[in-house]
């Protein structure tokens, strides 16, 4: 590849949303990297003002149809703080429930159908049924079993119903779950599988001294609760999250991104889950990883596969052991008071850290929002990645230089739909 | 047989109906034995170039480079489809409408001077000719199969447009509003989602859009005598297809 | 023979002779009627507060019905009717139909089985399999609600044939009639020692009381004439100024028999036809290509109306109204059906 | 036994020919299923495409020697819009003949005379074949057809023959003529004013859309037809062909049982009720 080259990419394929990309490379070093956004801003912020708190989560849903229960679960519990609700303990085995579904189904889509492409050298997964038809049926009974806990538990795998603030709008009886585990040896089988097809991938190599972000709680592996924490020795809670991150804007691009307070970039997602709970996953889940000579931490975002299968495979086990051990709440949802108020709360979205926060006025109306992505959260890290791999990319053909560059980006599974509005709209031509 | 050509697009909206292609799981490989995803970025990274036998839109207009795409996919397409509230209804972003956007854009970005957006939020038939509706926030995946499979067969697709409450009967659920005096909309909402609000103990908040010949005027002074406050039945007519004229009627036009 | 008691041997006995066993439970707020596996499931100890629109369950010891009635199994709201392959092989499903006992209908549920025997009797092989295999008891109705118009009916609110057994609860007593063979033996089989004339006297009292009160304030004499004659009638337009079009009103109705057919075609190549309810107050009900014979909502209603009390004499001989009063109570904006045939007959 | 609804599931037969008739009309030829009975004039058929629907289409013409039964089928919504694919050879589900047909035997002796407009020639044609064929039974023959236009008149290659059954008149008409029309130009309202006919000695039959059928119904009446000698073909939506589904509903009667041909005098109580 010439000394001074562009490689620009249109319209980013296999990502859920609407992005571009622009690497810039004058002398053999790449000088200006973008990850542009040309997704439409939706304002979600500016319309939820004087809506009511109970409708929130729903509308919230519609943010990403990939992911609606991260944005229902962050947006319930940052309205449960403010009319003070503590959530039953059962109520909670649910929200862990139909949310593990949403990691599977999202997991597995990334997975197979958007990532795994990539390392294969297929335009897309139709590519990976030639090679492989096995594995793609395989991974699809997986996703559509998530899909179905989600639809048992939430009425439908997109945009749920049942989910609300305090709850559930009705129990879910156990004959209904129990469905679930039928096929379930079948269903284990696969996502154990599925590990282990991804262990076997050819992972480009790279390595880049990172900062992973992500809840804890040294009970379980997080999604629903924890402290952020870092492997460089951040650990706030939730409500400190904003004081410490930063919403920057860089020279070479008017998008905008999130950094820590001292000006590092971050990563949030299963990678970093992956890394700050490692000892928090089945003991399954990691002897297979293991005995393929993985283990923690994974410093190459091109692994974030594996930590996203090796969740996929966890979150199957959980649901196993939450399914069968479930017992139906007394009442669907907890009552709370309206009362005027701020609160703020965090969940593990399947691409990581979700943050919402929430003023409401004494009648329950929402006054101020403030939503914090996780792909917003990463487009620094993608953009800081890119630019450290700037000698590979120059010594590419330009063909194989933006795929590369692609696939780098596919690593975060950006989910652009979410992002939108943290980034800059104007169409780089 | 020669395969359909299929484009599925999307503009201003959350991905989640376009999705539902790819949650058709159990159907979809055999779905591409007859179905060629000629364009579909969330999908694939090739794309062939057109004309396409039928486009699949999802999402909203909201800017001048989203009319001419849309323009350009309705001049290559044979058949547009509309998929879903944001599609057919402006969906839940449509919510701007009735506000002033220069303060939106203040109000979330620090630099609202680089946000270029129309004025409105649309749907896709405000600016081209839309040949099918799928309604819904989102499309149900076993109508969006249907319709498909319907196109395979040369049908002129057709999908219900009775109320919800015909499914919610069919299914065996006991009307919340009746027992509960929870305001649903269900009585007017178009069907097709399997009645799974009522299903889950909640009322239908329309995500569906309106039924054929609706009476929302109705249902309003119903929720009126239930006790429920006019701004909230406003609000609840004034969600995923807040600019459907027929709910307009009880929310009011845009402001 | 004591009211619960009773009631648990004559359910037990059933159980013994086979008969897998419907009744009313209480779930999501309201009677539904459904297979009980123990007489301890069906619902005791509550009464629905029936009004039109409303619907709510209350303590009590008295209930009448919830918004299933029996065509809920008769007649399911869906059915595949057939399967047909890509080689135009048709196959229909198999229906496993087990012998069922319907437990403690009312009167006027039993009815209406009546009123779907004339029209679906030996002319659809899962109606005519399942009444082949179903033994009813019925029971009858000493506590009419606010929407019951049996009495003018004349469907209840006492049965007075077409049950196998018939029961009434009178306080603690149990007063209990056969009206089959089986009801004999189960008769016998329960010790039930004859009726004493007080109690005879107390049981026709209560029924007679309860009659007064399931009255709409109009006789079934000459019904359909006289609805008839008002067909052009502005009455119409008035109670359907206020109708949503929902069709809630027809799935309740126990006799409501109108299907709709939809095709469901499968990625595989093959396709299914599924009969599902429909009903004449939807929009699509008299749509046709490039046309529709009941545009206005108030036609359909008109329709719903002259087809319950004076169309459905002229095609099977009796009304299509038994008076259970679900359409009233299960509508939404709570359109009475005893108002409008008051009004139409008053103008 | 199947534990479905027997009625309701089509006999799968065979299309042996298929035949243009206009640029959305075209006449589909079926082999008639095993112990079927021959369908009567007026009678109509419930005919299902694979996976599309079903719907009633008249009977337009019976082979009795091959047991072929022709469907005259415009292409108007999403099932009929399939027909179009069909071709010879393809197989379509059956269920049939439904209803009542036209009163062939209250006919003896009289005129008969044939009112039809648009897709309502279609269920007259076997009138036409019937008189033909016994042609002594019958007084005159009148057969009054309008269309659109010129184009969209059906069956226009077999005019001749109608015209050369003997006693036989046939009046056209449309109400948006070609250069090359010589014909009549307007309602077929107009011709029945204009038709020389014995009210005391015809039997009317008529078959088009509702609209029509009113205005024609009027006409007649003014002529002086009493109700017993009129019969109309109705239509309505349908679903089963038997009774059961209940859409097709006139006030008590049920178009496919009762019908679909009724004389005017049975339903004339309810024919001028709006929306009924
Ligand atoms: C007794 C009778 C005889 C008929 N004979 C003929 C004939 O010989 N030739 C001909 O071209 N047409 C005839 N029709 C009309 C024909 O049945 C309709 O054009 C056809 O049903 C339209 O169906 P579709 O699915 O194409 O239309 P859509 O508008 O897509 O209708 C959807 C469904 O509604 C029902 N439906 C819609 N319109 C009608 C209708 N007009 N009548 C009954 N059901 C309807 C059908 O079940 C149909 O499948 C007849 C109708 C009846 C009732
Ligand atoms: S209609 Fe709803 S589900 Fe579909 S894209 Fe719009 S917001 Fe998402
Ligand atoms: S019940 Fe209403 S809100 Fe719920 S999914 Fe269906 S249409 Fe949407
Ligand atoms: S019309 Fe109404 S009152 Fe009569 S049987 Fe039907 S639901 Fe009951």
């Amino acid at each position: 590849m010439g000394m001074d080259s562009v490689i620009r990419v249109d319209y980013l394929a296999r990502v859920e949303g609407e992005g571009n990309l622009f690497v810039e490379i004058r002398e053999g070093k790449v000088s200006r990297v973008e990850v542009g956004i040309f997704e439409p801003p939706r304002f979600f912020e500016a319309f939820l003002r004087g809506r009511k708190y109970y409708e929130v989560p729903d509308i919230n849903a519609r943010i990403c149809g990939i992911c609606p229960i991260a944005y229902i679960m962050s947006s319930s519990r940052a309205l449960e703080k403010i009319l003070q609700v503590k959530v039953a303990d059962e109520l909670e085995v649910l929200r862990r429930i139909i949310y593990l579904g949403e990691w599977v189904e999202s997991h597995v889509l990334h997975i197979l159908m958007l990532h795994a492409p990539d390392f294969l050298g297929h335009e897309s997964v139709l590519g990976l049924v030639k090679d492989d038809p096995e594995i793609v049926k395989k991974g699809l009974k997986l996703k559509s079993w998530g899909n179905r806990v989600m639809s048992v538990v939430g009425g439908r795998s997109v945009h749920p119903v049942s989910c609300r603030v305090g709850g559930f709008h009705r129990i879910v009886r156990k004959e209904e779950l129990n469905t679930l585990l039928k096929d379930f040896q079948t269903v284990k089988g696969h996502a154990r599988e599925l590990l282990e097809w991804v262990l076997n991938l050819p992972i480009p190599s790279f390595r880049r001294d990172m900062v992973f972000l992500s809840l804890r709680n040294d009970v379980e592996y997080p999604i629903l609760h924890g402290r952020v924490v870092s492997n460089k020795g951040l650990n706030v809670t939730e409500n400190e999250f904003e004081n410490h991150i930063t919403v920057e804007q860089a020279k070479y691009s008017t998008a905008l991104r999130y950094k820590i307070k001292d000006g590092s970039t971050y990563v949030v997602g299963p990678i970093a889950r992956y890394n700050n709970n490692y000892d928090l996953l089945r003991p399954e889940v990691r002897d297979v990883v293991e005995s393929h000579g993985y283990g923690a931490p994974l410093v190459n975002s091109f692994q974030s596969i594996v930590a996203r299968a090796s969740e996929t495979y966890h979150a199957v086990l959980e649901l196993e052991e939450l399914i069968r051990d479930y017992r139906e709440p007394k009442q669907p949802y907890v009552d709370g008071t309206v009362r005027e108020g701020s609160g703020a709360a965090i969940t593990e979205a399947p691409r990581g850290m979700l943050y919402h926060r929430y003023e409401l006025n004494e009648e329950g109306y929402v006054v101020n929002a403030n939503i914090v992505p996780p792909t917003s959260q990463n487009l620094a890290a993608m953009e800081q990645d890119l630019i450290m791999l700037g000698d590979e990319l120059t010594s590419l053909d330009p063909v194989k230089a933006q795929w590369l560059a692609e696939h780098l980006i596919r690593n975060y599974d950006p989910c652009i739909s979410c992002a939108t509005h943290f980034l800059r709209i104007k169409y780089v031509k | 047989m020669s395969k359909l050509r299929v484009a599925v697009y999307k503009f201003s909206s959350c991905d989640g109906c376009q999705l539902q292609f790819l949650n058709m799981e159990e159907e979809l490989l055999q779905l591409t034995d007859m179905v060629e995803f000629a364009l579909f970025y969330e999908a694939r990274k090739a794309v062939e170039p057109g004309p396409y036998d039928v486009a699949f839109v999802e999402g909203a207009v909201s800017t001048t480079h989203e009319i001419e795409i849309l323009k350009e996919l309705r001049e290559g397409s044979g058949i547009l489809v509309a998929l879903g509230a944001c599609a057919t209804a402006g969906g839940i972003q449509a919510l701007r409408n009735w506000a002033n956007v220069e303060e939106f854009k203040k109000y979330v970005y620090p630099r609202p001077e680089w946000i270029e957006v129309l004025e409105k939020v649309e749907p896709l038939s405000t600016y081209v000719k839309v040949d099918y509706e799928i309604r819904g926030c989102p499309v149900s995946k076993e109508q969006l199969l249907s319709f498909v499979l319907q196109l395979l067969k040369g049908k002129t697709p057709r999908l219900p447009v009775d109320s919800v409450c015909l499914e919610c009967k069919r299914k065996g659920n006991v009307c919340v509003l009746v027992t509960k005096g929870i305001p649903c909309l269900g009585p007017v909402t178009m069907s097709g989602c399997g009645a799974i609000c009522p299903s889950y103990g909640r009322g239908c908040y329309g995500c569906y859009g309106p039924m054929i010949d609706p009476r929302p005027a109705g249902l309003n002074e119903l929720f009126k005598e239930l006790g429920v406050s006019p701004k909230e039945i406003r609000l609840l007519f004034k969600q995923f297809t807040a600019s459907a004229k027929e709910f307009r009627e009880v929310h009011g036009g845009y402001g | 023979m004591g009211g619960n008691e009773g009631l648990r041997l004559l359910f037990d006995e059933l159980q013994r002779l086979d008969y897998v066993i419907v009744g009313h439970k209480v779930v999501d707020g309201a009677l539904r009627l459904e297979r009980v596996n123990e007489f301890n499931e069906l619902a005791v100890g509550v009464e629905d507060v029936q009004s039109p629109g409303r619907y709510s369950l209350v303590e009590g010891d008295f209930f009448r019905h919830g918004p299933d009635s029996p065509k809920k199994f008769l007649y399911p709201s869906e059915l595949v009717l057939f399967k047909v392959s890509p080689d135009w092989s048709i196959t229909s499903p198999d229906v496993k139909i087990d012998r069922t006992a319907f437990f403690g209908l009312k009167p006027c549920d039993l009815a209406a089985i009546k009123v779907l025997d004339r029209v679906l009797l030996n002319v659809d092989e899962f109606y005519t399999l399942y009444r082949e295999n179903m033994a009813i008891i019925v029971e009858n109705c000493t506590r009419p609600g606010n929407t019951c118009f049996c009495a003018s009916m004349g469907t209840g609110p006492r049965a007075r044939d077409s049950f196998d057994l018939a029961y009434t609860r009178l306080g603690d007593k149990l007063v209990m009639e056969a009206g089959s063979e089986l009801g004999i033996r189960l008769l016998n089989a329960l010790e039930v020692e004859p009726i004493d004339d007080v109690t005879y006297g107390d049981f026709v009292r209560v029924l007679n009381e309860a009659a007064e009160k399931a009255r709409a304030g109009f006789e079934a004499d000459n019904l359909p004439e006289l609805l008839e004659l008002k067909i052009a009638s502005p009455v119409f337009r008035e109670v359907a100024e206020k109708c949503l079009g929902c069709a809630n009103c027809n799935m309740v109705c126990p006799t409501c028999f109108c299907f709709d057919v939809i095709d469901v075609p499968r990625v595989d190549g093959s396709a299914e036809r599924v009969r599902v309810w429909d009903g004449c107050l939807n929009y699509t009900y008299a749509q046709v290509a490039g046309g529709h014979f009941r545009p206005d909502l108030w036609a359909r209603y008109r329709h719903f109306v002259l087809h319950k009390f004076t169309y459905w004499m002229k095609q099977f001989g009796t009304y299509g109204c038994v008076g259970c009063g679900r359409c009233v109570t299960w509508c939404p904006v709570g359109i009475d059906l005893r108002e409008a045939v008051l009004k139409l007959l008053r103008r | 036994m199947s534990k479905s609804v027997a009625t309701l599931i089509p006999k799968p037969t065979t299309i042996v020919r298929v035949r243009t008739e206009t640029s959305n009309v075209r006449t589909y030829y079926v082999k008639l299923p095993k112990d079927v009975e021959l369908p009567k004039p007026g009678q109509f058929n419930m005919l299902y495409v694979h996976g599309v629907g079903e719907v009633p289409i008249s009977v337009s013409d019976v082979d009795h020697r091959t047991g072929v039964v022709a469907h005259t089928t415009k292409f108007t919504g999403s099932v009929t819009g399939t027909f179009t694919y069909l071709k010879e050879g393809d197989l379509i589900g059956f269920r049939g003949p439904y209803g009542k047909g036209w009163p062939m035997d209250s006919s003896v002796g009289k005129d008969v005379v044939l009112i039809a407009g648009g897709i309502g020639l279609p269920p007259l044609r076997p009138v036409v074949r019937e008189v033909a064929k016994d042609r002594a039974r019958y007084g005159r023959l009148i057969i009054i057809y309008g269309a659109r236009t010129p184009k969209d008149l059906i069956y226009s290659y077999e005019y001749g023959d109608y015209e050369a059954i003997p006693n036989t008149e046939l009046h056209l008409t449309v109400d948006n003529p070609d250069e090359g029309w010589r014909g009549n130009v307007g309602v077929v309202t107009d011709l029945i004013r204009q038709a020389d006919v014995d009210p005391e000695d015809s039997i009317a039959m008529i078959c088009g859309p509702e609209i029509m059928m009113r205005y024609a119904v009027k006409e007649l009446l003014k002529r002086g037809f009493k109700a017993n000698r009129v019969f109309l073909s109705l239509e309505r939506r349908m679903k089963c062909g038997v009774g059961l589904c209940g859409h097709c509903q006139v006030g008590p009667y049920f178009v496919c049982k009762h019908g679909p041909v009724f004389p005017l005098w049975f339903i004339s109580k309810y024919f001028w009720v709006d929306q009924i």
